[in-house]
């Protein structure tokens, strides 16, 4: 079970980078962590012998708040949190089921699901006390003011002639790595929200209708497809199976309505290839602009 | 020169400085051993103890401040007031940072158990933290806490930060389970 | 606030404070009356004797100075110490001036991500940078570079600067967001 959540999706270009607002803050908690601790210390439980069924309740009634609430959240905010709710969910169906041999090999995993997520919970309210202790720290230290005086004139006089020790093009190139915005370099990852199409899995689906009608239109056969990408992926799974002799096309008109009858057996396998599925490498082409990252 | 004169000299330096001023550098100045010279400093720190201004060590060097209790009548003189409030989010992400360093962000994600992007940058463009180098195996860019981070933690060094809880797992451990997790 | 309450603060203050500072002024910032202040101020004096540093009352306004017995450690220190050539930091923070100028001390710590006091107080001391005026809106001191800057980078005029690359973002833009951010 992946336990940890998908760290590389960004965050949405709206968050307003000074508030550190990333997290939910709808109920003054900070991250599924932060909730399930709240949780916890609510019911003044220690974090190593919880009750997890009232916890779990609780957990899972908050996320439906959340969603109630109309604020919404984006895709990494919703999956960090169910994939706490989704352990913390199957660690109580667990407890629920009568517990028989402990040697059950899902009853081990399910013991290292429940070490891992409060492993995880006690190292996040370690930091999160330090960090009570870091806010306390730099209060204190804000109240201490540094004596930073100029040099007395007088002493001043005593000093060699000042060196720059750069030159006129050396310095403006300081000056430009300085003024520069400190930005961490990111990777897009928004193509990767475009589901991939499997013609393979397409195929499946085209034996498995033309079986069951013996004869569709085209038109027909792809009337469920919620995207360019699979009429595309059904069309080169049925070229792929009239080359394997299996269906026939009837087109009575040019573009007219295209007609698929299967003529293949009507059970067992039918062999697939994945010479649509097997990724692409294209050079990536460097000349376009980088332009100003700010 | 006697363990007096030696106080004294130093006080005399420490009084027209602009930065904190290292042990060595007084020895140096003052030709004595440098032992002498911690001696003389720690006499020096205990003798303001009913003073209105502290010594202090901060990131390696000595420096006098204004006495912590009477802050109200200095922040008058003092507008430069800057000094704006870090949020939640941001002082836990700096406390993983500052005891993991050098980390990437994805493990400070990791552990945090949300995404720390906007945070970090937030710490970066602050000049609390900075980037050290790449992670072998990933790529990915490690941070650290900058000298910064200590001053205005009043921290002398990073071995000066207090202890982690004591019930905390082996965190070496740990990420090794999460990094078979996360990869 | 007792007499020694006002003691310390005074003290508090003058060990943070660059420029003298009148008795009338500590009297208002710590609303007594001035008599009082000036007793306060007596007695400080009087309780340095045996420091290596004094109070005088010089110009009109308190400061505190380096105790003139020991000179020759405090003149060794600053030829000793003091590097004729100018740190990173100090560098970075001259480039920044010399670009943006005139330009408040909070604008440049913003831009660098750090406390620049130190930095600017050096820069000042040797001659680079100058006092400019006052901004407008938040009345901060703004800052320029001098004729002696020019000389020793070997430029004739401020126009003779290196053009920054074209790449760089749009100055005011740049402001703004840092605005956002120190707010």
């Amino acid at each position: 079970m992946a336990l940890a959540p998908d760290t590389a999706i960004e965050e949405n270009s709206d968050v307003n980078p000074s508030s550190g607002g990333f997290s939910v803050h709808l109920s003054n908690f900070d991250g599924p962590f932060d909730l399930l601790l709240q949780l916890i210390s609510r019911h003044k439980m220690d974090v190593t012998e919880v009750a997890l069924s009232l916890v779990t309740d609780e957990f899972i009634s908050f996320i439906r708040e959340l969603e109630a609430s109309g604020a919404g959240w984006n895709l990494d905010q919703a999956t960090e949190f169910l994939v706490v709710a989704a352990t913390l969910l199957d660690l109580k169906a667990a407890r629920l089921l009568p517990s028989g041999e402990v040697e059950d090999e899902e009853d081990l995993a399910l013991l290292e699901a429940r070490d891992l997520l409060f492993a995880r919970l006690l190292q996040y309210r370690a930091f999160k006390e330090i960090a009570a202790t870091f806010g306390e720290r730099i209060l204190a230290a804000d109240k201490s003011f540094p004596r930073v005086v100029a040099l007395d004139p007088a002493l001043a006089a005593l000093l060699p002639e000042v060196l720059i020790g750069v030159g006129p093009q050396r310095f403006a190139a300081i000056a430009e790595r300085v003024l520069t915005p400190k930005v961490s370099p990111v990777v897009a990852v928004e193509h990767l929200h475009m589901p991939l199409v499997s013609v393979m899995e397409e195929s499946k689906r085209v034996v498995e209708a033309l079986r069951h009608s013996t004869s569709l239109s085209f038109r027909n056969l792809v009337s469920d497809a919620d995207s360019t990408m699979v009429v595309v992926a059904r069309f080169l799974a049925l070229l792929d199976l009239y080359r394997q002799g299996v269906l026939r096309f009837d087109q009575v008109l040019a573009l007219g309505e295209l007609h698929i009858r299967w003529i293949g057996s009507l059970e067992g396998e039918v062999e697939i290839t994945d010479e649509f599925d097997i990724p692409v490498v294209l050079e990536m082409d460097d000349s376009t602009e980088s332009g100003e990252n700010v | 020169m006697s363990n007096v004169e030696v106080e004294r000299s130093i006080e005399a330096i420490l009084m027209v400085v602009d930065e904190p001023v290292t042990e060595l550098v007084l020895a140096q100045v003052l030709e004595r051993p440098i032992e002498e010279i911690e001696a003389a400093l720690s006499t020096l720190e205990g003798s303001y103890e009913e003073r209105g201004f502290v010594l202090r060590k901060i990131n390696g060097g000595w420096r006098f401040y204004s006495h912590p209790a009477y802050s109200a009548a200095v922040e008058k003189f003092v507008l430069d007031g800057q000094q704006s409030r870090l949020t939640q989010a941001a002082l836990e992400t700096l406390s993983v940072i500052a005891y993991r360093q050098p980390v990437s962000r994805a493990r400070v994600s990791a552990i945090r158990g949300v995404n720390v992007e906007a945070v970090m940058k937030t710490l970066v463009t602050r000049g609390l933290v900075e980037e050290s180098g790449l992670e072998h195996e990933t790529g990915a860019i490690l941070y650290k806490t900058t000298s910064y981070f200590l001053e205005r933690l009043g921290l002398n060094s990073l071995e000066d930060l207090p202890a982690l809880a004591p019930y905390l797992p082996d965190l070496d451990g740990l990420d090794e389970i999460l990094d078979s997790l996360t990869d």
